[in-house]
């Protein structure tokens, strides 16, 4: 089997697999369902081992073809095709082993759920378009793929229908990420309008030569580069839910668990860190995009964080902790450190997903109810859940050792070392964020687990999860906790990726740290005395004094702290803004257009103004011809006169 | 001061004053009395103008046939005068007004200062043997023949156009009257129409209607 | 000799036949009621086969130029003999149901035939001034023959009065022209015009003459009789009224403007233009306003007699056999129109309210479907032919430099669409009023005219090539 | 082949068969099956054009040419390039399934409404195929009586005022382009596009000529400002009447920019292609808008099919700008693609739309949002449907919408960034637009009863949908087939639209 | 000033005859019969240009065209008093105010 038949069969045999369960699921029943599309999953699951295996361990040439031409226009291809090497290869397996797990674990979560073909369809649909987006050489396809995982996480969100909730959550994210897309095709049109291709590797060849190129803007040039990175970020933004687009993340647990584990956590939210990394050439000549980058991210990572202390609904907290671990991948971004955001995508990938799939045993326990003031003293009753969610949480914390610590002090470091003022700053964000990471991911643990039991769990029988539920637990909880330590070296200071990513020597962060050491060992050696560690367990015994020791305290603070409580209980009016201003505004200008300019003035003014003029006249008239003789020949008299006048002239 | 000139003066004068009653009066005898001495006086300006056949024929046929038929129609309608007398002022002045500008407007082009009267010569007057009737009959019989013709046409048509218009069927009665083509047409459905009642009226609508009453 | 009868066969023939059928229809009127109907019949395709046999290229004098016979003259006759044929047919019924039909309408519809065609052949002004008030005096008449209808009466005297006073404006601007140049004819006073110019009598005289002119088309602001008299006459008369006459008027005005006048069109080009202008604004912008169908035909009459202006206007010989075309067609889709108005009727029922058309389309689909196709062609909608008579009128305003006017003429044409919709709205989409389910033809004759009349419009619509060749070759010579 | 006059037959075969079902006044069924056999039978003839089409010349070809009026030089001239036969294609296409979508829903007089739809057929293919200046009027003014009918007839509760509207409108327009018309006419002697696109003007006579042939087709397509008759009439009108109305009639305004303003005026359209962006640009924002706050679906669709218009408009005249700012015209050819493709695409989702709604109208009888809910409760089959189509809608890629919008983004980018951005923000609109009457309409919970007793589509229904959908998704993977068609029309036409026909 | 009489003079007596003939239409707003008197005084105006000019240009056209118009202005009155009968045998009336059942 060539190289690009194994890449075809992992890109269409979930599209197999989501058209079987979608359109024959009716006839294929819900076992039917699921193992079409299961076992087309793990087809691509297997091959994609396959693929990384050649790839970081064989070493295998990067490739890059075409499968066909979508249409030629102007000189322009456009084209679908692979370019796989070694981040392509790392994001095809994670996407696949990820997602096998989900649909595995989706077995048991929706076994009592309705639409239980439609939704294996649409999980195997996800599949096929996140690989698409992962695996494409251009831009097009990469923005197919970008909108086709925008579009089944519109599906999903929106999967209970029924729901008003959901529905409204759907749309929101589908819109959010319009937003997003409207900065990112305006970024492909200016990679059109500048190198005339769509092609990645082509477009990376035409850098060199518009290093320079500026864009006027009436008298101010802008630098192209910049101006098209941006464009492109903001894309990333949309898609990976930095502030300002991310409200749409927290709403998309209207969804069932498993995709927000999926998609919400472990692949589709990733995919705009992939893109920056996978377009790194570029943004390496934008320093002020780069900036741009580092300090949303890590905006984004402390306030995100910091609404994860207030939320009640296991999922959302889970959700905001995805917003801030998303903000360090960005902030990673921001100095250059392409390696350290794409290696905390793929540990986030395993422990996010793990803490999702285990948040959503809780949830099967509890039978669907989220509240964590529900829940408690559950870790005797659920203890493979329990022991996931400890592992998952810890890898989030970044407890030396795990995944997390890994990945999150790689970022750390890499900000550090950048040593300019933002980074700095960035780097002051960033562990706080670590500490409010840590808070709340315990409070939520310890009140799910170690809390007095609640009315609802002591009334209701409460039991594990079946085994489709817990199996992939312990398959993600495997690599949440040895992947960091198994891949750091390779990938973070190592060549794993060295053929995709492009980094300025002066830019190059990374071989500052890993002067200070860069085995795995080191790392861990380091850590356990840095600061961030520290914190992180500060965070985790503070979160034990609140909510296990001293319970009572903690209305008590929020009263105390009110302001500070409401702000983020409201996750800071970005919600309320966007009614206000966007939707409301684009309603009232709308309401205003329709009736005003569009009724009354073009269509009541003009045309139907213009109708009744001549109806008017048309009465006006009427009344001239007034039946009388003698009328009739003086007005014929008249104009006689009239038109001798004229004629005398 | 020529004596045609006098005259004409005169006869014209006498004209636009006769003129002036037939518009003016209220009365229609009167009215059509101005009249004639309105196309007398005409036709003593077109005798000057040595017309002599149509000044006469003006007067003979005009006054003595046409004038008398009006005359003999106002006197048939037995018209009611009192509402004809309500008068016609209330447009009067920008009537007035209308007319005296389209003359003014005639009259710029008519008047002698402007119109170009060196190439109307004055006519010579007719010989003693030349014959006003005599030219105008060679041209009607010769040149004009088809125009004659026509004119005969036209006199016919006026006449059964008169007569269809004016003649009315002797009041017969009703019996002996009878139109054959219309009873040859005649329909079912001109003389009975068919009317569909139901035959049995539900009680409710009964009430319902006593309702509505 | 022979030449002259061969050339005045068809005025000969038709004057014959209308007193040989005004003396026979006192005898046979009781015994044979249709008789005279069909001879009457007989005789117009009598006529028109003449003409059509002996039709004449060259232009042949008689009479010592009082009298032509061109082409022009022919295809203008052939039409009005169509139009008056189709006229009787339609109108009998009418006339039938109402008690008026009568020898004497058939008799005095030839002779006012009979003088329009003297109209078109009329090389003088004595010879025109006697067709027209041939033409005239019969239609008063006409008009009128509906004795007890106090409508018909007062729409004949308001026709008379002002007509008769037209005819004077028109006899004292000839009076002028004669005045200037001394001669009736018009090749005179073609050639005395071109070598002396046009002095300002003539213009005034001009003036005159146009405001008959006017009159006799119905073109705004002479325009007032046409609605009172289209209305109020009897649609059997109506219908006549409203074709042939307006050929007749066409031929009028070529004879006396192109034929004789033609020297001072600077002069009547800019009076045609006001008119045209006006008739255009009138007709269309007032017809919005009519509730009765008659009447809303007679205003778009009005504004269809401002296109045929346009055509004249132009001055050029195009734009003559335009406003040809124009007047032939529009002929044949008012009569067509008056003819559904007398298909609907009943005897004391008129069917002239446009309301009375509601439904149409269900009651009688095919009724419905001539007065669809007969609407949009008065509209200008292609493919009938009235979009073809607009269009080649319009080409030629164009090619006379006239472009705003064209731009004009076509923005009113929009204005005048809408009255048309109006009435197929009523005839499609209104529910058929309660006391009107019925619609039938009346007679078979008058099925198959109309028939014909709406076939004819589409088909002329869809291959105008030929007549407009005719029109424009008769036109060249 | 010897010319066998394909084009007269693609004319001429559904007016026919139009005259013939109009005579089976009694028998329904029989007029049912027949239109539909006959429409499918013209679409299959239509075929032939695509396969018989040589892509690699701008030549016309199927050329049919034949003396008709002979004192104004008038002839029957048919030919189609690249730019016309997919429109023709479309036609066809579109026809079968207005009419089997009509079989249920229309019971008084079928026989009629059918032929309506099957001359206009022939009609539109006319508009499409002629070459003659007056031949294209003719069918283009002749288009307006069945629509005027259909509309007036089997429409709404305010059929009378839209329909009214929609002719006198569309009439206004055009008119100006008949005078435009007799205006070269008296230039060159000659009625044939192909003269008129080769002959000199002057500056000003061009600007002139320009504006009336705006209007005309502004109107037609429809562009701001002159657009409100397009809702009037769209939520008037029965379901198969919107669907040929939105997905062929609007084209013909774009056809008619293609084959008129840009090649026959090009100074002209240099000088004044601001205005033109300009109101596609208030078209793609301010419609954008207006559709997002109505109440009536047909009227949201009939809305955001105004904005779509935009960018076909758009697209159209960016070339000068894109050579004003970049000095070559690299971009050009992908703009005018774009709107050509784009007016294919919506033909087929604004069709796609229209039918969705009828299918629900059909059942409840009413277009209003709010008395909807849930609809996919009780008919799912149907959902997934319209919930394609409202993503193609949106310019989802992978699906047809999104092909047009995307190459006329890319090309606008080219032109001026900030008409790109002006543009782009569809993107967001489009959604919010769509995806919210989906929200409304579909999603949720079942609101009434009524909705509850909605029965899901029949196998005709089903049947109509399919096909659409499957040509929505086709297209949007794979547009090659109908780029490739229209390569060497656009570059001739762009060839002729920057060469200055000044004097 | 000449001794026989100037062509202008008699054109202006025919265009006051006939400017007067106008206003007794128009002004005249209760009597038909007035009107048809006023119209035969419009003709006779024109016959007296007519006139005039014929003799002045020294041809016997215009008094030719005189004579048919005269015959015409027969037949003319001829019917419009009959349509005068007719109109009083309908409405018993010949005010000019009474002729306005159609308007519009």
């Amino acid at each position: 089997m060539s190289m690009h038949a194994i890449f075809l069969t992992i890109l269409l045999s979930p599209l197999v697999g989501a058209i079987g369960a979608g359109v024959f699921g009716r006839w294929l029943g819900r076992s039917g369902s699921h193992t079409i599309t299961i076992s087309s999953v793990a087809v691509s699951t297997l091959l994609a081992a396959y693929v990384f295996y050649q790839y970081i361990f064989a070493g295998a040439e990067g490739y890059n073809a075409t499968v066909y031409t979508w249409m030629v226009s102007d000189g322009i291809h456009f084209e679908a095709g692979f370019l796989v090497d070694r981040l392509t290869a790392t994001m095809m397996l994670v996407v696949t082993f990820v997602s096998l797990m989900v649909h595995i674990y989706t077995i048991g979560y929706m076994h009592h759920e309705e639409g239980y073909e439609r939704f294996f369809s649409y999980i195997s649909l996800f599949t096929f378009s996140m690989l698409s987006l992962v695996m494409s050489n251009n831009f097009l396809q990469l923005f197919f793929g970008w909108e086709a995982v925008g579009l089944v996480s519109y599906l999903l969100i929106g999967f209970y229908f029924k729901r008003e909730s959901a529905n409204q959550a759907s749309l929101k994210a589908f819109l959010v990420n319009r937003v997003g897309d409207f900065g990112f095709l305006l970024g492909i049109a200016l990679v059109v309008g500048y190198f005339n291709t769509l092609d990645y590797v082509e477009f990376f060849h035409g850098l060199a030569a518009q290093k320079d190129t500026t864009i006027a803007f009436g008298d101010t040039q802008v630098h192209m580069l910049t101006l098209l990175t941006m464009l492109l970020f903001v894309g990333a933004m949309g898609k990976s839910a930095q502030m300002p687009l991310h409200v749409w993340l927290p709403e998309s647990m209207e969804g069932p668990t498993p995709i927000s584990a999926l998609i919400h956590a472990a692949t589709m939210v990733t995919a705009g860190i992939f893109m920056v990394a996978r377009l790194s050439p570029a943004y390496e000549l934008a320093e002020g995009t780069l900036n741009f980058i580092l300090l949303t991210g890590a905006s984004t990572a402390l306030f995100m964080g910091l609404l994860g202390i207030v939320q009640n609904d296991i999922k959302r907290v889970v959700a905001y902790s995805t917003l801030s671990q998303l903000g360090y991948m960005v902030a990673a971004l921001g100095v250059s450190a392409y390696a350290a955001g794409m290696f905390h995508v793929l540990t986030h990938a395993f422990f996010k997903a793990l803490l999702f799939l285990a948040a959503g045993s809780v949830i099967i326990a509890m039978h669907h109810d989220q509240d964590i003031r529900n829940m408690g003293g559950l870790a005797k009753k659920m203890p493979i859940t329990y022991a996931a969610l400890l592992v998952g949480s810890l890898a989030l914390i970044g407890f030396p050792g795990f995944s997390g610590f890994y990945s999150k002090d790689g970022i750390l470091l890499a900000l550090d070392a950048a040593n300019t003022g933002t980074a700095q700053l960035a780097l002051v964000m960033l562990m706080l964020g670590v500490f409010v990471t840590a808070f709340y991911s315990f409070r939520m643990f310890f009140i799910v687990f170690h809390a007095p039991e609640s009315e609802y769990v002591r009334t209701h029988e409460i039991h594990e999860s079946p085994w489709v539920v817990t199996v992939p637990l312990i398959m993600l909880a495997i690599p949440a906790m040895l992947f960091g330590a198994v891949f750091v070296e390779p990938l973070l200071f190592g060549d794993m990726l060295k053929d995709s990513i492009v980094v300025l020597p002066q830019h190059d962060v990374l071989a500052a740290v890993a002067a200070h050491g860069s085995s795995a060992l080191d790392m861990l050696m380091h850590g356990l005395l840095a600061l961030p560690t520290w914190l992180a367990l500060s965070g985790v015994a503070l979160a034990w004094y609140l909510y296990i020791h001293r319970p009572a305290l903690v209305p008590m603070i929020a009263r105390r702290l009110s302001g500070a409580h409401s702000v983020l209980r409201h996750a800071y009016g970005f919600d309320r803004f966007n009614d206000i201003v966007f939707v409301s505004g684009a309603r009232r200008f709308g309401d205003f257009f329709s009736r005003i300019t569009d009724s009354r003035m073009i269509d009541g003014w003009i045309v139907n103004g213009t109708a009744n003029t001549i109806a008017f006249l048309a009465q006006k008239g009427r009344a001239i011809q007034t039946g009388y003789l003698y009328h009739y020949a003086f007005i014929m008299i008249f104009s006689l006169m009239g038109l001798l006048a004229w004629a005398l002239w | 001061m020529g004596i045609e000139k006098v005259l004409f003066y005169v006869f014209a004068l006498t004209a636009i004053i006769a003129s002036l009653g037939v518009i003016g009066s209220r009365n229609p005898v009167r009215a059509a009395l101005s009249l004639v001495l309105a196309f007398i006086a005409t036709a003593g300006v077109w005798l000057l103008l040595q017309a002599e056949f149509l000044g006469i024929v003006l007067i003979l046929v005009y006054v003595g046939a046409v004038m008398v038929l009006f005359l003999f129609v106002i006197m048939m309608l037995d018209i009611n005068l009192t509402p004809l007398k309500e008068g016609f002022a209330r447009y009067l002045p920008i009537g007035i007004m209308v007319a005296l500008i389209v003359l003014a407007e005639m009259s710029l082009i008519l008047n002698p200062n402007f119109f170009g009267l060196e190439i109307y010569t004055v006519p010579t007057a007719l010989g003693a043997h030349d014959s006003n009737t005599k030219m105008l009959g060679q041209l009607l019989f010769t040149e004009y023949l088809y125009a004659f013709v026509l004119a005969a046409v036209l006199l016919l048509l006026s006449i059964v156009a008169a007569i269809v218009l004016t003649l009315r069927r002797r009041q017969q009665s009703e019996a002996l009257y009878q139109n054959v083509g219309d009873q040859v047409r005649v329909q079912a459905s001109d003389r009975l129409t068919m009317v569909k009642m139901p035959a049995v009226v539900r009680v409710k609508e009964v009430v319902q209607g006593a309702d509505d009453e | 000799m022979d030449m002259m009868l061969q050339i005045l066969a068809p005025e000969i023939a038709l004057l014959i036949a209308s007193m040989a059928l005004l003396i026979g229809d006192a005898f046979w009127a009781k015994r044979y009621p249709a008789l005279t109907f069909q001879l009457t019949l007989a005789t117009l395709v009598v006529v028109m086969v003449i003409i059509i046999a002996t039709f004449s290229w060259e232009s042949l004098q008689l009479f010592n130029g009082a009298f032509i016979r061109d082409g022009v003259a022919d295809v203008l006759k052939v039409a009005m003999i169509a139009m008056t044929l189709l006229a009787f047919i339609f109108a009998r019924d009418y006339l039938l149901k109402r008690d008026i039909e009568r020898g004497e309408y058939y008799v005095m519809g030839m002779i006012s035939l009979l003088g329009m065609m003297v109209l078109a052949s009329a090389y003088d002004m004595i010879s025109l001034f006697m067709g027209l008030e041939i033409m005239s005096l019969s239609l008063y008449a006409m008009i009128a023959m509906q004795k007890d209808s106090v409508f018909a009466i007062e729409s004949a005297m308001k026709y008379f009065v002002l007509g008769a006073m037209a005819t004077g404006l028109l006899l004292y601007g000839m009076s002028l022209v004669y005045g200037n140049v001394g001669s009736l004819q018009f090749a005179t006073i073609y050639q005395t015009l071109s070598a002396t110019g046009v002095s300002l009598v003539v213009g005034l005289g001009l003036v005159f003459i146009l405001v008959g002119l006017a009159f006799k088309f119905g073109a705004a602001p002479f325009h007032n009789w046409v609605p009172d008299v289209y209305h109020g006459s009897p649609t059997g008369i109506t219908l006549f009224l409203a074709a042939a006459p307006k050929i007749a008027a066409f031929a009028l005005m070529f004879r006396l403007l192109i034929e004789g006048l033609e020297v001072a069109v600077m002069q009547w080009q800019s009076i045609l233009i006001i008119l045209a202008v006006l008739s255009l604004v009138v007709g269309n912008v007032v017809a919005i306003a009519q509730t009765n169908l008659k009447r809303m035909l007679a205003y778009s009459t009005i504004a269809h007699m401002g296109f045929i202006l346009l055509g004249f206007m132009t001055g050029n010989i195009e734009g003559y056999a335009a406003a040809m075309f124009y007047v032939v067609t529009y002929a044949l889709m008012s009569i067509g129109g008056f003819g559904v108005i007398v298909a609907l009727s009943r005897r004391g029922f008129e069917a002239d309210n446009i309301r009375d058309l509601s439904g149409l389309g269900r009651r009688n689909p095919l009724l419905a479907l001539i007065m669809l196709v007969l609407l949009l062609s008065m509209a200008g909608i292609p493919p009938f032919v009235g979009f073809y008579a607009k269009l080649v009128v319009l080409t030629q305003v164009v090619e006379a430099g006239f472009t705003s006017l064209a731009v004009f003429a076509v923005l009113m044409s929009v204005i005048g669409a809408y009255y048309y919709l109006r009435v197929i709205k009523v005839m499609y989409f209104d529910e058929p009023l309660e006391n009107m389910v019925d619609a039938h033809f009346a007679t078979a004759s008058l099925r198959v005219g109309l028939v014909f009349v709406g076939t004819l419009v589409l088909l002329l619509g869809i291959m105008p090539g030929d007549l407009l060749s005719l029109f424009s070759m008769v036109m060249t010579y | 082949m010897t010319q066998f006059p394909l084009l007269s037959a693609l004319i001429w075969l559904p007016i026919l068969s139009g005259v013939l079902v109009l005579m089976l006044k009694h028998q329904p069924t029989l007029a049912k099956q027949f239109s539909l056999w006959s429409s499918i039978g013209v679409f299959i003839l239509s075929l032939g054009l695509y396969t018989g089409f040589d892509a690699t010349t701008a030549q016309m070809q199927f050329v049919e040419q034949a003396s008709w009026i002979a004192v104004f030089n008038i002839q029957y001239f048919l030919g189609v390039d690249g730019i016309s036969m997919p429109l023709i294609i479309l036609t066809t296409f579109t026809t079968v399934l207005a009419v089997w979508s009509a079989f249920d829903c229309i019971k008084d007089r079928i026989e009629q409404y059918m032929a309506a739809f099957l001359m206009m057929n022939g009609i539109m293919v006319a508009v499409f195929s002629a070459l003659d200046a007056i031949l294209f009027y003719v069918f283009w003014e002749a288009l307006l009586i069945p629509m005027f009918l259909v509309i007036g007839q089997w429409g709404g509760v305010r059929r009378v005022y839209a329909t009214i509207k929609f002719f006198l409108y569309t009439f206004l327009g055009s008119v100006f382009m008949l005078i435009a018309f007799l205006y070269m006419y008296h230039q060159v002697g000659s009625f044939s596009i192909l003269d008129f696109q080769a002959m000199p003007l002057s500056y000003v006579a061009q600007l002139w000529i320009f504006l009336a042939f705006l209007v005309a087709f502004a109107v037609k397509i429809p562009m701001f400002p002159v657009h409100t008759w397009l809702p009037d009439a769209h939520v008037e009108a029965p379901t198969a009447g919107s669907v040929v109305l939105a997905a062929i009639m609007l084209k013909m305004g774009g056809y008619g920019f293609l084959r008129f303003s840009l090649p026959m005026t090009p100074d002209a359209a240099n000088a004044l292609d601001w205005l033109v962006i300009a109101l596609s640009l208030i078209a793609i924002v301010y419609i954008s808008m207006i559709a997002l706050v109505q109440r009536d679906m047909k009227k949201l669709v009939a809305y955001s099919s105004i904005a779509h218009m935009g960018f076909v408009t758009l697209g159209m005249f960016l070339l000068y700008s894109i050579l004003r700012n970049t000095g070559e015209i690299q971009g050009a050819i992908m703009g005018l693609e774009g709107a050509m493709i784009q007016m294919v695409s919506h033909g087929l989702i604004s069709a796609a739309m229209f039918l969705a709604i009828g299918v629900m109208y059909d059942r409840m009888h009413t277009r209003e949002i709010s008395a909807y809910g849930g609809v996919v409760n009780s008919m799912p089959v149907f959902a997934v449907f319209v919930l394609i189509f409202a993503m193609a809608n949106a310019g989802l890629p992978g699906t047809s919408g999104f092909v047009g919008e995307f190459m006329v983004i890319l090309a606008a980018f080219k032109a001026n960034f900030w008409i790109a951005l002006a543009a782009a923000t569809t993107l967001i609109f489009g959604a919010a637009y769509t995806l919210w009457m989906v929200k409304r309409v579909i999603f949720g919970d079942v609101t009434n009863h009524h909705v509850a007793e909605m029965n899901d589509l029949t196998r005709r229904e089903f049947m109509i949908m399919l096909i659409l959908a499957i040509a929505v998704i086709v297209l949007g993977f794979y547009p090659a087939p109908i780029m490739d068609v229209m390569h060497s029309s656009i570059e001739h036409l762009i060839e002729q639209a920057m060469t200055s026909k000044l004097p | 000033m000449s001794e026989f009489l100037q062509l202008s003079d008699v054109l202006l007596f025919g265009a006051i005859l006939f400017v007067l003939s106008l206003a007794g239409i128009f002004l005249n707003r209760k009597n038909l019969i007035i009107i048809l008197m006023s119209i035969e005084l419009m003709l006779l105006a024109v016959n007296t240009n007519l006139v005039a000019f014929s003799s002045y240009q020294e041809n016997m056209h215009g008094q030719v065209f005189v004579f048919f118009i005269l015959t015409v202005a027969a037949a003319e009155a001829a019917i419009g008093l009959a349509l005068l009968v007719l109109l009083f045998r309908n409405k018993h009336s010949i005010n000019v105010d009474d002729l306005s059942e159609m308007k519009g």
